[in-house]
């Protein structure tokens, strides 16, 4: 690990506090305390009651926060007397967010509209079924009638939720094959 | 498609501030870096030369350019078509310049600095130009703040956000990937009747008896196994070739007579 | 959107405040007091003071993170006195090179959105389809239709991302292109 941190004032306990904080919440899994003290240059026990004050800061001030320790490390979570709370706000806020086997399905509707599934097989190369029951449910394509052949599969357009969703007008507002070569050359 | 995390955007600031060294009145040498464009130089050079932008010296400011462009094409650099475009309208604007005024005109008549149209495109090119130093500062201080690391919920939704370009750019991929396999197919399908016909001529008459089962395995395509499968029928019948099975449900052997 | 929540106690302001903590902490994009207030069945201005509320818990406490509003919503984030530590302890700093030009792009889509791209060329000067390109891939501006003029070229225009990572509230917040051009002379 490299350690640049120049000679500089000791840091307070308010500061150091405050450290720990920002460090917990940038970090992507549990941190430990003695990562901690190696990063910062610190005691660990100096570190440990640091957390400890944080922790106590928390609760406290009855935060929807709270740090606690998991796997030998350090995180926020939020309390759990608010998770009916968050679990809806997950739930319900809207979300253009895809899978890319979905995007790639949704790429074949939008610009081969209407098409039926096997016409997407043919082109993904891959069985598309669950990403278009996905992007069914996400109100991103609809069925437009049948296709007058064997079998009379369902033909798949793209719906005017995807218009808003994209921020497109109409489908002609969809960039072309040349549009992005345009742009490569 | 990357995942969401806020990318923290640097930039290449110090290797594209460029510098014009002058060794002498008439050689003048760059300090590597790159000018945004034509335009950017151009001020660059208006402002070496502490001349008024309202009042471009353009012959001298001409003269400088085309030093620059030169130095560049010496250096190998390759130069944007736009750099070359722009000295083209330096030495026409210097020519129109030269041009003495039409005597019979009206001097009422409103005179039109040759120049005007470019002043007004540097003058427009001056406010972009300090308004990307604005983003840039900007930038630079948000890079002081981070946002929150990955918490579980985050990891539910190992998906994407797309726009409008994504989808075109997954589209485009497909298609490639589309084209490939039609023609991996196209170059498998390419064998014709005559060279399967050959081919399995040529292994029958080499002496060795052959295993029909292991000419249909060796097949690529349905293809290429009706192809076979007719080959075999036409060789039979016309040349003096039979198929012999040892033991009933055993393999048939092609053999030459 | 499906709001589910049962009739309940109305909430206390110390209550809102924590559970608004829990959803933007949660919210892994800045989420606005409207999408705050549908979910929690709230008036968006209990939402709002709930977050200044919140705002100035942090602010007092000396906390190493702050509540702040960028991209149209509130998002927390560290205090950028901690950016050395931060950076520190991340290590590893993904970085996204932005040349001249594509920053100067930028500054062009900005101030003139939607703009296409013979319009920036003509500002700027200089073919810039390679930096529209970086600048789409880097999510930093998106495609808002075409304009209904010949050969219908696509417009563009910044996005979300881009006033997440130049720190900007909403547009409104850049200054004005005519403060440039007083300095000019």
């Amino acid at each position: 690990m490299e350690l640049e941190i120049q000679e500089k004032q000791p840091r307070s306990i308010g500061e150091l506090v405050a450290i720990c904080e920002a460090l917990i919440f940038v970090s992507d899994e549990p941190v430990s305390a003695k990562i901690l003290a190696e990063v910062l240059q610190e005691e660990k026990e100096a570190i440990e009651s640091a957390i400890e004050e944080l922790q106590a800061e928390y609760e406290q001030r009855e935060s929807g926060l709270r740090v606690r320790e998991i796997g030998g490390g350090w995180q926020f979570s939020t309390r759990t007397e608010f998770h009916e709370e968050v679990r809806q706000f997950l739930k319900t806020r809207p979300s253009a967010k895809l899978s890319l086997a979905s995007l790639e399905t949704l790429a074949v509707v939008a610009y081969r509209q209407p098409v039926t599934v096997p016409e997407i097989l043919e082109i993904r190369g891959v069985q598309s079924a669950s990403s278009i029951k996905t992007l069914l449910d996400k109100r991103l394509i609809v069925a437009k009638g049948r296709k007058e052949t064997v079998g009379r599969p369902m033909l798949y357009g793209t719906s005017k939720d995807f218009l808003i969703q994209f921020g497109l007008k109409d489908l002609s507002e969809l960039p072309s094959i040349e549009d992005f070569e345009d742009l490569v050359n | 498609m990357e995942q969401q995390q806020p990318e923290q955007l640097s930039f290449d600031f110090e290797s594209v501030q460029p510098h014009i060294v002058r060794e002498s009145r008439d050689q003048i040498n760059l300090e590597l870096g790159e000018f945004a464009g034509p335009l950017d130089l151009l001020l660059y050079l208006i402002k070496q030369e502490q001349a008024n932008i309202f009042d471009i010296p353009i012959a001298r400011i001409t003269d400088e350019y085309l030093k620059y462009i030169r130095l560049m094409k010496s250096m190998d650099v390759s130069l944007a078509a736009d750099f070359i475009v722009m000295a083209a309208t330096l030495i026409e604007i210097k020519s129109k310049m030269l041009l003495p005024r039409d005597p019979v005109s009206d001097a009422e008549e409103e005179f039109e600095d040759p120049r005007e149209e470019l002043v007004n495109q540097l003058l427009e090119h001056e406010k972009f130009k300090r308004a990307s130093e604005m983003l840039y500062e900007r930038s630079t201080v948000e890079q002081a703040t981070f946002s929150r690391g990955k918490i579980e919920t985050d990891e539910n939704n190992l998906e994407v956000s797309a726009t409008v370009f994504d989808i075109l750019k997954v589209f485009r991929k497909i298609m490639e990937r589309h084209k490939e396999e039609v023609q991996m197919e196209i170059a498998r399908e390419e064998m014709s009747l005559a060279d399967m016909l050959k081919n399995i001529k040529a292994r029958i008459f080499s002496g060795k008896a052959v295993n029909l089962l292991d000419i249909f395995k060796e097949m690529k395509s349905k293809n290429e196994l009706v192809l076979a499968f007719i080959a075999v029928l036409e060789i039979v019948r016309t040349e003096s070739v039979i198929l012999v099975q040892e033991k009933v449900f055993g393999d048939i052997i092609l053999r030459k007579i």
